[in-house]
């Protein structure tokens, strides 16, 4: 652990290994639902990605913004969401932080600076890009992180924007999350020369991270969000890190496309949790036994935010023309013209 | 010989049986040769063709679309598959600047033989941006066709159909209806476009509905029936070009219209066939004909909300019972 | 005070007004600094707000558009110009799977208040990439209001109030227009959405048009009133709302309708106010509501052949007349 | 001239000159049509980029294909097509290319492998490299060179279709025309970084080349067209080179984004056709007066098939509704269900 790591005191460390924790059970609870056909839909969980998340946001503020992926449990929880509002926007209830309107694929602690999940792979590209052009035009201090895969690095938005940013010298990060797979496919087999070089070609800053090492991300973010704030930016990361599960959870056989033995490697020797949770002990900073209550605690609370959330009720039916224009009750009265 | 097999089985056939025509067919989209897509729908088929037919691409649709132009100028006939028909937004250039618009632009000269298929239909939770129904849109630029296939027997016979066509054809399958099975023959057989079919005949109400709507009219029509009211069901198969003579001469018989589209129902294809009928049967119509799309709102993630946007056999009954009551009812 | 000023200057005085009182407003697109866009529409403004509020832009339809989604969220109102309606395509998935979805998805904390002015309009021979009016496509999409001004007056009136609202907005102004004058007042004022104009009382037929098919209806009128038939024009303004009762109410009256738009009629603008028309003043109409939109065929080049694909006054003169006198008139 | 150079000749050489003068004949005679109010719309000079079009073309075959621009007289002549059926298209007549039905924006000589011009800025990127997977997946040799302008490299089209192009090893040539310009606004204000490295990043081997130089255009062309032949494609080549109109030929007044100077020296200094002509002439190949005569005679073809163009017949009436869809006489008949 280098002298710069040190400086980080007890309660940073503390506060990043429980929101890594608290990742990885929110999505145990997800798959769990899911499994037990309790959830609505599919969903794409974010286990083994964590430290990508929690590194970033925690070298965040709250007016910092985000914006995330069809992968965004781990981004809203990074940024700072609840498990109650979560559960119930998953599963369609009216307390989750979209009324239930938008599920797994849009779940957004819209408070906390997160302009919501996307569907659209590379879909949020211009609006993270967008969002550091409105700091810069109206003179605000918050830094943009658009978190994408390897897979969206395929949509040409990328890069008319990557062109924008540099040109405009915008504060924004891209935040390449590079899982070694989009859906079912390899990397390799659908993105030719080098990442890094793309961003580069714009004349962009770019880095390459180890995504399981929560303070090398930590670090190198809060460096570049420095630095975005003085109008250095903008800059690319590309993050290596793995999904354990399938592209969702329905996605049970992968050996067609991924061996037993790669996702056990990773699990087994680069898990981000483990190897953090490890590094704190050889440091004497926590034993093992308050770790094992800390993981305790969180997963009885994800525990009780699942039973809160089955119980909790559904929007109401009149809900359904609600929110599609702001500042419109019921938007087929409206259509209909009424005034 | 006919066998029930699913509609996903009908448009894996259909494809298979062309490629093995045609060595100039080939088809390109993501996670469609091992994967075989998400729904599976075309398993099976790499194995046959190879990753030189049945080619993975990266996450880049208006590139892909894009390509699949260039190639289909070129004396290729490519089949692109979209995984959701909620990302054809970002093949628009490609598909309607391009694609359909090249034959006409060069005075005939250059061909665009392609098909792209995609799909449509809510219900599945899958929230706003994978649930989109959005065949008015293309429809309603010149020089596309649009297929609607209605089962597993249209979903074979349309799309060979739409692969021999010389020009760029967009077919939409509802990807809830990927594993219903519907009876199809071992032989080879092609359905035109542009030929409506009355799934069943009717003389009080006709009911025109488009790919799974054409189930929910028929379940209507099965309650109506008991209840001493015949509705008439008919699938026009194509939307672009619609078979309006079809359309007409049985609402000239009935007298009464309800159109059912999955579809949000402003400026959607409900308003075209209710314009055309409107007007076309005018002398004839008893009431207002009726139109049935999805709810004017993104589609919701919530089941609670979402059932609530999508038309429904209950819906289509009700509506029928009233407009042979003789009562206005004024669309929703 | 009133003034006749051009369509392009009352433009450029909407967005100058709107940019002085709000801070958070700045416009992107090509061009449109120094050279204040290709129509000159916007000369003079980067002048008085500078590069920092004006943006030049790469030409990255896509790109610029999610940006301004982007901002609108995080407490900036862009706007959007879009040199040609035909690059919408372009923007699609950022307007209609982004924008348009965005407040319903996040259940109402997410605000995107952008504008997106853009063009339509064909006859100025720029061929099938550069003709199109897309606001049908457009209008399908829930989340987006559709505003289509058809003069100075309505321009400056609508984007006003389109830079006020909360939502994106799509406004198309006719490229055929922007040297058109009107009068405009000196003092500030707004058209509210969903208001549509009576631009000429009548009681013999009623002729709904939109943007520049205004022009054409009233000049139809007069040929008509020549003759002694009376039309009323009504212009929705908004297409997204629709004042459909002001529409209705007068159709009562006259128990015939024409509608009149320049896009594509098939699945265009025509069909829905056609089809509203026809269901809810039902047993008012003396004869079918008579669809005029431009003819579903991609714009040719050739003067010879583009006059034919619009509508003109001379032809809304005669489906009027022929109307009048009781004959049936099928759309073409 | 180098000795590479000197392997071409006479004839080679001859065609070239001819072909550049050509372009500029037919161009000079469509600003005349614009300014006497003859035709219709408006249009995009290609005049000061001719050694781009000539050198390219000149390197392909009947077979091979290009992609073309909304300035696209120059790649359209140079690819082999007549002046009469060019005039005839301009000014919408039914013997045009296009039957009247695309004008200056869409014009092609379809025949001689032009997959049409574009109107959409980039649009035809995703044609030509669609094109090139044409030719591999059926065994055949032609080659696709895809023109475009330094501003349509803004567009993310571009990135998606050379990212296929590099993995699948496409016979395509990414082939930029870098006037210095889109419309009004300098090239270095909305292009960052460096054209070159951003096909570099894809591991598209990248050239730059003097765009005035038809030799050195020619001669590069001829090797990656070559090269492409063997499958070793994609490449892509940045043509420093200039428009001596303005963007469109309504663009008189041009002060306010470039200076007059600027426009003289390369007029002056670069001129392409007078360049080549020079060179020609000093070592002995031709005469000055034999170059003139050729330019005359190629001034005298244009002046006639503008003659015939302008009394050429309008597509009758009945036309409008063809051409929508291949194999359907009539649109409107068929849209309205007629078998
Ligand atoms: C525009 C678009 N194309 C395709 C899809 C389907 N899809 C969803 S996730 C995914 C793979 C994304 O890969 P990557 O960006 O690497 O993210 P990861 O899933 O690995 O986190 C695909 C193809 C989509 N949602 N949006
Ligand atoms: C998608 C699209 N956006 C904008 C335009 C308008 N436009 C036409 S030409 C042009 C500039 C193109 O610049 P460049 O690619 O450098 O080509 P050049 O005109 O210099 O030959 C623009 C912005 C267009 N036709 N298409
Ligand atoms: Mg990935
Ligand atoms: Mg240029």
């Amino acid at each position: 652990m280098s002298a710069a790591r040190k400086k980080h005191n007890t309660e940073d460390y503390l506060r990043m290994y429980k929101q890594m924790v608290r990742i990885r059970a929110f999505e145990d609870k997800a798959n769990q639902l899911y499994l037990s056909a309790k959830m609505p839909g599919l969903t794409h969980m974010y286990s083994g990605q964590e430290a990508v998340a929690v590194g970033i946001c925690e070298a965040l503020t709250d007016e910092d913004r985000i914006t995330s992926t069809h992968r965004g449990h781990g981004h809203c929880v990074a940024k700072g969401a609840n498990f109650r509002e979560m559960f119930c926007e998953l599963l369609g209830k009216e307390e989750g932080y979209c009324r239930g309107k938008g599920g797994s694929m849009h779940i957004a602690d819209q408070a906390n600076g997160n302009l919501g999940a996307n569907a659209i792979v590379g879909g949020s590209m211009g609006i993270a890009t967008g969002a550091a052009l409105s700091a810069k035009r109206l003179g605000k201090d918050f830094v943009t992180v658009c978190f994408f895969g390897d897979g969206a690095t395929a949509q040409g938005l990328w890069y008319e924007v990557m062109n924008m940013a540099a040109l405009w010298k915008l504060p924004v990060i891209y935040a390449c999350e590079n899982n070694g797979y989009s859906e079912y496919t390899k990397t390799d087999e659908i993105a030719a020369g080098s990442l890094v070089k793309r961003a580069e070609a714009f004349g962009i800053e770019a880095f390459q991270v180890d995504g399981q090492d929560v303070l090398a991300v930590n670090e190198l973010t809060s460096r570049l969000a420095g630095r975005c704030r003085k109008g250095e930016g903008p800059f690319f990361i590309e993050l290596d890190t793995y999904r354990y599960h399938g592209h969702h959870v329905g996605d049970i056989n992968r050996d067609y496309y991924r061996t037993k033995e790669e996702e056990a490697e990773w699990k087994d020797i680069r898990d981000p949790i483990t190897n953090f949770g490890k590094s704190l002990i050889d440091q004497k900073m926590f034993t093992a036994e308050e770790l094992v209550a800390i993981d305790n605690d969180i997963a009885a609370d994800a525990e009780a935010a699942v039973d809160y959330a089955l119980k909790a009720p559904y929007p109401d039916g009149s809900e359904v023309d609600m929110h599609v224009f702001a500042g419109v009750d019921h938007a087929l009265d409206y259509l209909r013209g009424a005034r | 010989m006919t066998r029930e097999i699913t509609l996903s089985k009908a448009v894996n056939e259909a494809i298979a049986e062309e490629m093995r025509r045609d060595p100039t067919i080939f088809l390109l989209g993501e996670d469609v040769a091992e994967a075989g897509t998400p729904f599976k729908v075309l398993s099976g088929l790499v194995e046959e063709f190879g990753t030189e037919r049945i080619i993975d691409t990266p996450i880049s649709e208006p590139g892909f679309m894009g390509m699949a132009v260039g190639a289909a100028m070129t004396g290729s006939r490519p089949i692109v598959d979209l995984m959701f028909g909620d990302f054809l937004y970002l093949v628009m250039d490609q598909l309607c600047n391009q694609a359909a618009k090249t034959h006409y632009m060069s005075g005939g000269k250059l061909k665009v033989p392609l098909v792209l298929r995609t799909n449509m239909g809510a219900t599945r939770r899958s929230a706003a941006q994978h649930s989109q129904s959005l065949q008015a849109i293309v429809a309603h630029i010149p020089g596309l066709k649009v297929a609607m296939p209605s089962s597993a027997y249209e979903a074979k016979g349309l799309l060979k159909t739409a692969i021999r066509d010389d020009n760029p054809v967009v077919i939409f399958e509802d990807k809830l209806m990927y594993q219903d099975k519907a009876p199809v023959p071992e032989e080879e057989y092609l359905i035109p476009f542009g030929q409506a079919n009355i799934k069943r005949e009717g003389r009080d109400v006709t009911l025109v509905a488009t790919s799974s709507m054409v189930q929910v009219a028929e379940e209507a029509a099965e309650t109506l029936a008991r209840e001493g009211i015949s509705a008439e069901v008919i699938d026009p198969r194509t939307i672009v070009p619609l078979d309006e003579q079809t359309i007409i001469d049985s609402v000239r018989k009935t007298s009464r219209a309800i159109v059912i589209d999955e579809g949000h129902q402003s400026y959607g294809v409900t308003a075209e066939i209710a314009a055309r009928i409107s007007e076309k049967a005018f002398y004839h119509l008893d009431a207002p004909v009726i139109r049935m799309g999805a709810m004017d709102v993104p589609v919701p993630f919530s089941p609670a909300l979402e059932d609530l946007t999508v038309p429904t056999s209950e819906g289509v009954a009700e509506n029928a019972r009233r407009i042979c009551r003789g009562e206005l009812v004024h669309a929703a």
